[in-house]
């Protein structure tokens, strides 16, 4: 699975600034249009980017499916134990127990930060995990 | 801790789901252990809830209308029960069985957690999100044994399931459109006033909802899915699938019908009349399906088709003893239709076909299994000292009382047809066995020995439940009374 | 013509795909439609004549703004409805590449003749 | 020919509901009517939740629970996904 050299070199450049653009929405999803969940997509697209240009077998050095599964249960282990870190500090499930600072600023919000980021990076182990499977299925087609 | 019972019943399975994926060895001990743990706190609520009290509890401290609330009442009691108590049966059933990996107990604790949390949620919108949650989980365990016509069996489940999804997440807009608001409790306050400004769009909503729902629970003409999904299953999913996952379907029928379009409404719209049409038209189809059904567990999926359309006749028929037999059948198939599953699997892998014709000479090879397979389906079929009995009887009697003498009949007829196929069953059961010895070609699995007590344990347990909700029906109607108060609380104005 | 209507009309197709094509990726696209028609029927249920998406200005203390803003609500729920039927979708398509394999066909009228 | 039947009735079929549905639709585009909460949202989301994108506030504030379950449903579908098409080949 190979590219021409123009579409690899252009990929390798990109990716970065599409991984900046993902982590850009999902820390600033509580100020701006974005979040988690699109912020976790765009990383993942980063990663299929790579896939698509460079072949499976480079990019799967690099970004190997089981940290991918394993990133995937520990975004939403993340989220559960936040919510009973509420319980914890005396609020109900899911309650915010951060303070909220002045709004506008990316420390307000209180949870909605750890939030986001446990999302975001859920959100982009799964959509590239989905990528992975299918891509990598070798059936009789 | 303690008022925080209500959200560690739902997230407890969840989180325990989770942590399966991670250990090899004690998938099964997590997943029982969490599943009891969530009875026993489901019980500490019991006396609270049984004295026809109201727990509610607001998820991130935003009450009412701002955000989600859990409120537990009679009806989620009842219903919460139902499927801790089977989801602990099913997780035991399948212990025996080595190919189950960790993936099938994690999507059965996901099932088991989003159940509940469809029974719990206070919110229109948390019950589509976590009864989408539901579906996904079962879909997969439909297909789990990966092979052709299970694969099939779920794909058409989920275009059905998806189309009634998308029908029951619409009503839903024409609901938030009316009233702005997406708890029930304050839909119910807000309808009467949108009733009288915009009658058509609260038919529509109902319309929209009732038709969703209707896909789920596999009424009559939008039944196509359910003979697949249930009978290619794996066994214990397909008594999973019969005995509680459709009757999650009834719960939102029933919470959405009775109240958020409660009051005036609900007999202005004539709806009791369509669920009295709809549940007699399934009765019957079923009823006849299933005795054409040559596949033992087909035939017995076109009878959870027959069985739901008693319970939809009392819904229709709204009285109070109407309601409660309703609702005590709701218990009583979920016991019975989970045994006779149960026992299926055990046939089916012992005889090593699918066929009804294959079962003869089962019956004296292992009489204690057929015992509870006999004292099941009789409790189908309706005859006295066996709990079906005692539902049909108080639906029977809310029919006459109500004046719809014509139901009776219906429901006679219907119970002589399914006496007609559960009989050819247990005559095959106590036949001679063939000449020619097949050899056992088991469900795709390894072969379990007979006396496995993992296997038959459930199985004893819920045929004496049979007997008991039988013998002592009071038992069965106490806890659903609580639920029929509430009901009839928000029909009466 | 509002939007509404456009959308239950878009809904009512993407039933009509689903009922009707025997394709099963046919069906899928009809299913996915009739997720889409969803989302524009509550994100125009929402909407207010001349109002803005709902994001307050930078350096706001709350309290009682001066523009308009459409419903926030309908927009958070598509959020999650969005994500649900991409989540639908990809489960189905995995079940269509894995069936297709067993089956060489994706035709409805022939899977079901075969056994 | 049976195939062209059963399309073109399900067209009428079809186009029957969607009239009906969008007849009985009678909702003002533009002007909803109940907004208590919609501008309870929009007044007092930023007091309650610091977030100044109110639909943030909405899907991780007031409704974080949804967004929990929601994640958990990407997460059986990948689950699904992954185990559909793995194994033998």
């Amino acid at each position: 699975m190979g590219s021409s050299k123009i579409i690899r070199t252009i990929a390798q450049k990109l990716f970065p600034f599409i991984m900046l653009f993902g982590f850009y929405l999902i820390s600033n999803g509580h100020l701006s249009p974005g979040g988690g969940f699109q912020g976790g997509v765009v990383l993942g697209t980063a990663i299929i980017l790579l896939a698509l240009s460079h072949g499976i077998e480079q990019t799967e050095k690099i970004f190997k499916s089981r940290w991918l599964n394993m990133l995937e249960k520990l975004g939403i282990l993340t989220l559960i134990f936040l919510g009973f870190l509420g319980i914890f500090f005396g609020y109900s499930f899911l309650g915010n127990f951060l303070p909220l600072g002045r709004p506008g600023q990316i420390t307000s919000g209180g949870l909605m930060l750890p939030f986001n980021i446990a999302i975001g990076i859920k959100v982009a182990a799964g959509v590239s995990a989905i990528f992975y499977a299918l891509i990598k299925y070798r059936g009789e087609i | 801790m303690s008022i925080h019972i209500p959200i560690l019943i739902i997230i407890l399975p969840l989180l325990a789901a989770f942590l399966v994926l991670l250990t090899r060895k004690y998938k099964i001990v997590l997943a029982a252990v969490s599943i009891i743990t969530s009875i026993v706190f489901t019980l500490t609520l019991s006396s609270r809830v049984l004295s026809n009290d109201k727990i509610t509890y607001h998820l991130g401290g935003w009450r009412g209308p701002l955000g989600v609330s859990l409120v537990i009442d009679g009806l989620g009691f009842f219903f919460s029960l139902i499927a801790l108590g089977l989801g602990l049966l099913v997780i035991i059933y399948s212990i025996p069985e080595k190919r189950y990996s960790r993936t099938y107990y994690f999507l059965l604790l996901v099932s088991l957690s989003s159940m509940i949390g469809v029974i719990y949620t206070a919110d229109i919108f948390n019950m589509y999100v976590f009864y989408e949650l539901l579906s996904l989980a079962v879909y997969l365990l439909i297909a789990y044994p990966k092979t052709g016509v299970t694969l099939r069996a779920s794909f058409s489940y989920l275009i059905m399931g998806g189309v009634g999804l998308s029908f029951f997440l619409l009503g839903v807009g024409f609901l938030y459109a009316m009233t702005g608001t997406l708890d029930i409790f304050h839909i119910a306050e807000r309808l009467p006033a949108a009733f009288n400004s915009s009658m058509q769009m609260v038919i529509m909503s109902f319309v929209l909802i009732a038709t969703g729902m209707g896909i789920k629970i596999a009424v009559f003409p939008l039944h196509g899915w359910l003979p697949d999904a249930h009978s290619m299953a794996p066994s214990p999913v397909s008594a999973l699938l019969s005995g509680v996952t459709v009757k999650i379907g009834i719960y939102c029928l029933i919470r959405v019908v009775y109240t958020a379009f409660s009051a005036e409404m609900f007999f202005l719209i004539n709806s009791h009349n369509i669920l009295m049409v709809l549940g007699v038209v399934s009765l019957l189809f079923g009823a006849s399906m299933a005795l054409a059904q040559k596949d033992l567990k087909r035939l017995l999926a076109y009878s959870t088709i027959n069985q739901l359309g008693v319970v939809l006749i009392g819904l229709g028929i709204g009285t109070e003893m109407g309601l409660t037999g309703a609702l005590f059948h709701v218990l009583n198939h979920a016991i019975m239709k989970s045994t006779l599953f149960f026992c299926a699997g055990i046939m089916i892998t012992e005889t090593g076909t699918r066929e009804v014709k294959g079962l003869s000479g089962f019956g004296r090879q292992q009489p204690a299994i057929t015992f509870a397979f006999i004292v099941a389906s009789l409790g189908m079929i309706g005859i006295p000292p066996v709990n079906g009995f005692a539902s049909k009887w108080l639906i029977c009697l809310a029919a006459v009382e109500a004046g719809y003498t014509i139901l009776v009949v219906i429901i006679l007829v219907a119970s002589a047809i399914s006496a007609a196929y559960y009989f050819r069953v247990i005559q095959v059961l106590f036949s001679n066995p063939p000449e020619q010895n097949h050899i056992p070609a088991h469900e795709e699995g390894q072969v379990i020995h007979k006396g496995n007590l993992f296997r038959v344990l459930p199985i004893y347990i819920l045929a004496a439940g049979c007997l008991l909700l039988g013998i002592v029906p009071a038992l069965g109607i106490s806890l659903a009374k609580p639920a029929v108060s509430l009901l009839l609380s928000y029909v009466v104005p | 013509m509002n939007p509404v209507n456009i959308s239950l009309l878009v809904f009512m197709i993407g039933l009509y795909g689903v009922m009707s094509k025997n394709n099963l990726i046919k069906k899928i696209m009809g299913l996915t439609i009739m997720n889409g028609s969803i989302v524009l029927f509550f994100i125009s249920i929402g909407y207010r004549k001349g109002g803005l998406a709902p994001i307050l200005e930078k350096g706001t203390t709350g309290g009682i703004p001066t523009t308009i803003f459409v419903d926030p609500l309908p927009q958070a729920l598509m959020l999650t409805a969005i994500v649900i039927g991409i989540s639908v979708t990809a489960l189905a398509l995995a079940l269509i590449v894995k069936i297709y394999s067993k089956y060489k066909t994706l035709d409805i009228q022939q899977l079901s003749k075969e056994r | 020919m049976f195939k062209e039947m059963k399309k073109v009735f399900f067209i009428i079929i079809i186009l029957a509901m969607a009239i009906l549905f969008i007849l009985s639709a009678d909702i003002e585009y533009g002007n909803p009517k109940n907004l208590d909460a919609a501008n309870y949202y929009i007044e007092q989301g930023l007091y309650d939740t610091g977030a100044i994108n109110l639909v943030a506030s909405i899907y991780l504030g007031y409704r974080a629970y949804d967004t929990l379950i929601e994640t958990i449903v990407l997460f059986v579908a990948v689950a699904g996904v992954v185990f559909c098409l793995r194994g033998k080949r």
